[in-house]
């Protein structure tokens, strides 16, 4: 009998627990994917024999073939165009976008159809497809491959844009952003591709949520992919100064988890959003507006923001002033009108 | 040695001639009578269907209307060919060839009335939504083919676009996608000789659109696409060779908008009368009628009966469009994800309390739901 | 004299105030931007015989030939793309793309490189480019010609974002524009075309700067676009009621005039975003968030928003439920904590 | 009537064959000795060029490099066809053709090192900065002309890509503007076969690159990119033609790209070391010095002297890149806009106030400038 066959391997697998770095997360939540449903297909460019210019693909044309992962000629509107037409016959395309610079030329296909070709047919066509795009600095990469774009997709009516920070996360949003029945923004933090952490194949996550990485009653952290380590990293600093630093890993980018926000802020009073892409119109001052506007009354201090400069992205010598720092963080949290300030 | 084999003919393929004469072909053969009457009961109610959107628009029934009065050939031919399993995927312009695959004219005009984007079931008409980016809607055909493929299915995509979209780069990369893959489509351009006001001289430097076709290793043809003997022989051919594993085609029909854009273009900008006057005399309809008349195939009775039909359809459609559809503001909502988000549910409530307390000042103060405040 | 001459002609038009539509405005901008420049060129879809399907450049090909105004072939990448070579070779390109969704295909060269030129090579080249993009809804216009793109544009470091509200800022703005050694997102709000006002064409506005619409006390309304004739409707209704609205038409959606706009919401202490995009990670948001950030102190109520919803743009016929309109504002107006709240 | 001349012959336009022995065409001839000796010296200095590069990369000292080994003769050829009021248009592989242009080496490599995007004056040199988002500049390229042809000035646009970006949208757009413009642009499409790990086969279904031109109207060649003296006779021919006005062309190259497409890369994955291999017998240097030695041309000096000359340029590029730059983090403000608005300069002076810190913290705690907080 498969069925029960198919229930003891995911007992099985609902104990493995196992160290990995998130690119390993990531493929294998993807080799999950193809093989539990025979309507995934991988594809975009070098994600074959190549196996991703970052290895996420890697392997999974020798083990599923060519049917199943695959190379496409080199146009990311086709890629993306391709996968809406895969998607309206009831496929479940995952595409990679080799750089989130390089997922620019796709951006009519996904503004006017991967966002709202479901909306257009009332439902009579749903887009379950996922875009991968890794995305973020601190990798010393030259001009058009640090970009932080998340404010384009998420802004946009219709996606469901997620970030993962932790190995566990990259595994678990992933399988949700292929099962689930809207578009995916995957945004991988590529910074974080090669830190480790350990993965339990059995849990899911629920898009659209946020997650509380670390407990604290004195000021919020609101951080997002590669920014949420950097979180932890001041707060264990300011542990260390006194102050006790809650930080919450805001993982779902849209929709907005206002539940978990809105409380973890009214709870310490104090709030710090924190990403590297460009601060102005940004996803970073949307989370600011949103916890100013719910949390007005249990403000001690004005939200700050700590982003990246509303300048193109430094190059590779340069991105160390570009890019949020502990030492920039430390300095807003120290503006929220503490009660031993002068 | 030179690919001589893959350049397309250097005139269009024409199966009946501008006075309704047979023309021998040395490749294609004239469909057969039967099909050629189904075609013009075709040609007679989308000629009718257009007429009737052209008077709904100027009603104010309509917001907007493309209309293809004069490419009537191509709009019927493109349903005609197609099996049942197979998808159309139609632009704005191509709202008779969407009828004619069997959409209620009323739902094929729910885009241009304004109630929603699009109106009819895409699945059980398998007619994709009718698209108004660009170009953009050729890509959606090749990955919608590789599914059908993936998944063993006999299914062939006819893609629809016109002479200004393919200077998109999209069409480069739909056509290029297809060749490469292999998949079953069959690009279909209706040149009309212009993109709104702007003329094809403007849009290519090439022989014809159908010279597209060399670069990415695939055939091309041109046909004449006031001719639907030809164009339903050319594209059927192209269909078949699709399901037979051959891959895509790029098919040039040359044919010409008799009217302005849309209702709201001014054509006498750009073009002048003598040249739409000329093609009347090209007219699908006329020379069909010419032909079949001759061979004896149409009589003054059938004549009567597609006339009466399309009369129907045209009465429907008033019906249907004299109608203000019920709409329901929450639909706003209903449709933008599978599941609604709390993000999306909030703002719901507060449009729903807005109307609420439009309604009881409606009730109480009798102004209107919208407009006046409070 | 050749510039004895042309000095008169200033003067001559100096005086000159006209009353014209927003559309004659630009139509005006453009004729005398080209006029007095050889360098400008226009060029797009429809731009030339047509004029425009808005007939923004009417009479521009009769008047200046072929040379100053053209056609082109139907690709919106290419129009962008081509107008950034001629900018690199000493040109002021100033192109039309026809409706707001229909720049998406040329997101990646306006991001890659209008964008990032000048900084890439030093300010070694400039981009004294303008593309103009009517925007906004309110025309009963279907899919993706009703749409607010303006937070795209925003958010990307190196373009100017303007919109005029106005006949006379479109035409003063429109000109700052195409004079700008800088690339120029212009925005021109759909809905405003035919509204009518006097235009001086002596009058020069400043790239980056609000304008106060209409003074007031008791709150301030920050809007730009088709949201500030709403914004002064309000202000007219509220006033009836005994509320003293006053009205910011923000104008410069990047960069931001911080100067102005904090001083007006200091003087005030509440504050209403409006505008007609989806609110969600938007210039909405993001005035919303600066404001609250700087006048904090100042605030007698948390700052709120009124902004399409989060969702694709309604079809003509429920658009009128959509979009900001009177008693929204008023509503979100009533909820700034008033002294004479219960 | 087809258009059988708009065909791109069946096979690449050889001038010297892989032994060095001269190859007697129809249509080009042998560009003359001299022409061939400076092409060498090209060469020479390429090949070391791309090699210095690897190394530096070894050692740290560049980020990143996309060698051009095996694609010498095409990068020299690029420069060499162009005269001085022309304009070149790389890619981020074409650094051998930049630095061929005039640029200095150490000023090419500002990029690759990862001091700024872009690193020399595009003014002096007619050199657009080097892109890197694939088939975008091909549009530049074509305003950049049209903006020359609009001031009536006499000036050519060499545009490169490579046969991976052929696929992009913004190379049928940029094609297309071309074609129906006629503006004085040579596309040139250096196919060395991969687009990272992607073959060509994977890009397009057609005999070959160069047919693409047949679909917007311009003439279309395809060359070995491996022979210099074919690479300067066609490429040469084609900027004759857009300097008369005879408009675009599109050149495909065949070449072969011999490292893998950067440092970063690893292409055992996807091509066999016999592949590569074979290409050595085709290298662009050895069969030119063959032929040049047997004609009498080149002789021990002449290498001697070239080899030397080489080795300086490599040397100088140790020397430069072996220092670091004293970069100024205010760059980051300085070049957005050529007005620095408020908004800027309040972040500048937030970033300003944390170096200021950092520098007293230095000073004081000797910790280093940034990593250690406070
Ligand atoms: C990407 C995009 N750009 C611009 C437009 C605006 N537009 C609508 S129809 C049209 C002309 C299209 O011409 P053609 O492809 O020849 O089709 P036709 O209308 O003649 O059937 C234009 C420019 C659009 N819909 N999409
Ligand atoms: C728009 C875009 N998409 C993807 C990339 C990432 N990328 C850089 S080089 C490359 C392959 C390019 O191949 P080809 O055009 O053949 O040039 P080659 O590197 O072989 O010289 C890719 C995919 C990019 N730079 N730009
Ligand atoms: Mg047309
Ligand atoms: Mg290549």
């Amino acid at each position: 009998m498969t069925i029960a066959h198919d229930d003891t391997r995911a007992e099985v697998e609902a104990g493995t627990v196992t160290t990995m770095t998130m690119a390993a997360a990531l493929n294998r939540a993807l080799a999950d994917a193809i093989e539990s449903d025979p309507d995934v297909v991988v594809f975009g460019e070098d994600v074959g024999a190549l196996g991703g210019v970052f290895r996420i693909t890697d392997g999974l044309t020798a083990r599923f073939g060519e049917e199943r992962c695959f190379d496409t000629p080199l146009a990311e509107s086709g890629i993306v165009g391709t996968a809406v037409g895969m998607a309206m016959n009831g496929m479940r395309p995952v595409v990679e976008l080799q750089f989130d610079a390089f997922a620019l030329p796709a951006f009519e296909q996904i503004v006017s159809h991967v966002a709202k070709l479901g909306n257009r047919t009332r439902g009579g066509m749903r887009m379950p497809l996922v875009i991968r795009i890794p995305f973020g600095g601190g990798i010393g990469g030259v001009e058009h491959h640090c970009d932080s774009s998340e404010a384009y997709y998420a802004h946009t009516p219709g996606l469901t844009v997620v970030s993962p920070s932790t190995p566990q996360d990259a595994y678990s949003l992933l399988r949700a952003a292929i099962a689930s029945p809207d578009p995916v923004i995957f945004l991988e933090p590529k910074k974080l591709y090669w830190s480790k952490g350990e993965v339990d194949t059995s849990i899911a996550a629920e898009l659209g949520t946020a997650r509380i990485a670390r407990d604290g009653t004195d000021v919020t952290l609101l951080a997002y992919g590669a920014s949420v380590p950097l979180a932890l990293e001041v707060a264990e600093v300011a542990a260390a100064e006194g102050r006790s630093v809650q930080v919450v890993d805001v993982r779902s980018l849209s929709p907005f988890d206002d539940a978990t926000v809105t409380t973890a802020v009214k709870s310490t009073g104090r709030a710090v959003v924190i990403a590297e892409a460009p601060g102005y119109v940004s996803v970073a001052s949307e989370i600011q507006a949103r916890v100013f506007e719910r949390c007005f009354e249990y403000l001690a201090a004005p939200v700050r923001r700590v982003t990246g400069f509303d300048t193109p992205y430094a190059p590779p010598k340069l991105e160390h002033w570009y890019l949020p720092d502990v030492d920039r963080v430390l300095d807003a949290i120290d503006t929220l009108h503490w009660e031993d300030d002068v | 040695m030179l690919h001589t084999d893959m350049l397309p003919r250097d005139t269009a393929v024409q199966l009946i001639d501008e006075d309704g004469q047979p023309v021998v072909d040395e490749h294609y053969a004239l469909p057969d009578s039967e099909t050629l009457l189904a075609a013009y009961r075709g040609l007679v109610e989308g000629r009718r269907i257009n007429d009737q959107a052209g008077a709904l628009v100027r009603q104010g029934r309509l917001a907007v209307y493309p209309s293809s009065h004069g490419q009537e050939a191509c709009q019927v031919a493109a349903a005609m060919v197609l099996g049942d399993a197979d998808w159309l995927f139609p632009t704005y312009r191509d709202s008779v060839a969407v009828i004619a695959r069997g959409v209620e004219p009323a739902d094929a005009m729910v885009l241009l009335k304004g109630d929603w984007h699009s109106g009819y079931d895409v699945r059980a008409h398998r007619v994709a939504p009718q698209a108004t980016p660009l170009a953009t809607q050729l890509l959606h055909a090749v990955g919608f083919a590789q599914a059908a493929t993936h998944r063993g299915e006999d299914t062939v995509v006819l893609a629809l676009c016109g002479d200004g979209a393919t200077s998109e780069g999209d069409f480069h990369e739909a056509m290029n996608f297809a060749a490469v893959f292999q998949v079953p489509v069959v690009f279909f351009v209706q040149n009309n000789g212009f993109a709104i006001s702007v003329p094809l001289s403007r849009q290519t430097a090439a022989p014809s659109l159908a010279h597209k076709a060399v670069g990415y290793g695939m055939p091309g043809e041109r046909v004449d696409g006031n001719d639907v003997a030809a164009v339903l022989a050319v594209l059927g051919e192209a269909v078949n060779r699709a399901r037979n594993g051959g891959g895509p085609s790029l098919i040039e029909a040359h044919t010409y908008r008799m009217q302005a854009h849309t209702n709201a273009d001014d054509d006498t900008r750009y073009r002048e009368r003598d040249e739409v006057q000329a093609w009347i005399a090209r007219d699908p309809l006329l020379r069909l009628r010419t032909h079949l008349t001759q061979a004896g195939t149409l009589d003054a009775d059938a004549e009567e009966r597609f006339a009466s039909g399309a009369e129907e359809i045209a009465a429907a459609m008033r019906t249907a469009l004299n109608t203000d559809a019920d709409l329901d503001p929450e639909d706003l909502f209903r449709f933008v994800t599978a599941t609604r988000s709390p993000q999306l549910d909030e703002q719901w409530h507060l449009l729903r309390g807005e109307i609420e307390r439009s309604h009881l000042a409606d009730a109480g103060a009798g102004t209107t739901p919208n407009g006046d405040h409070r």
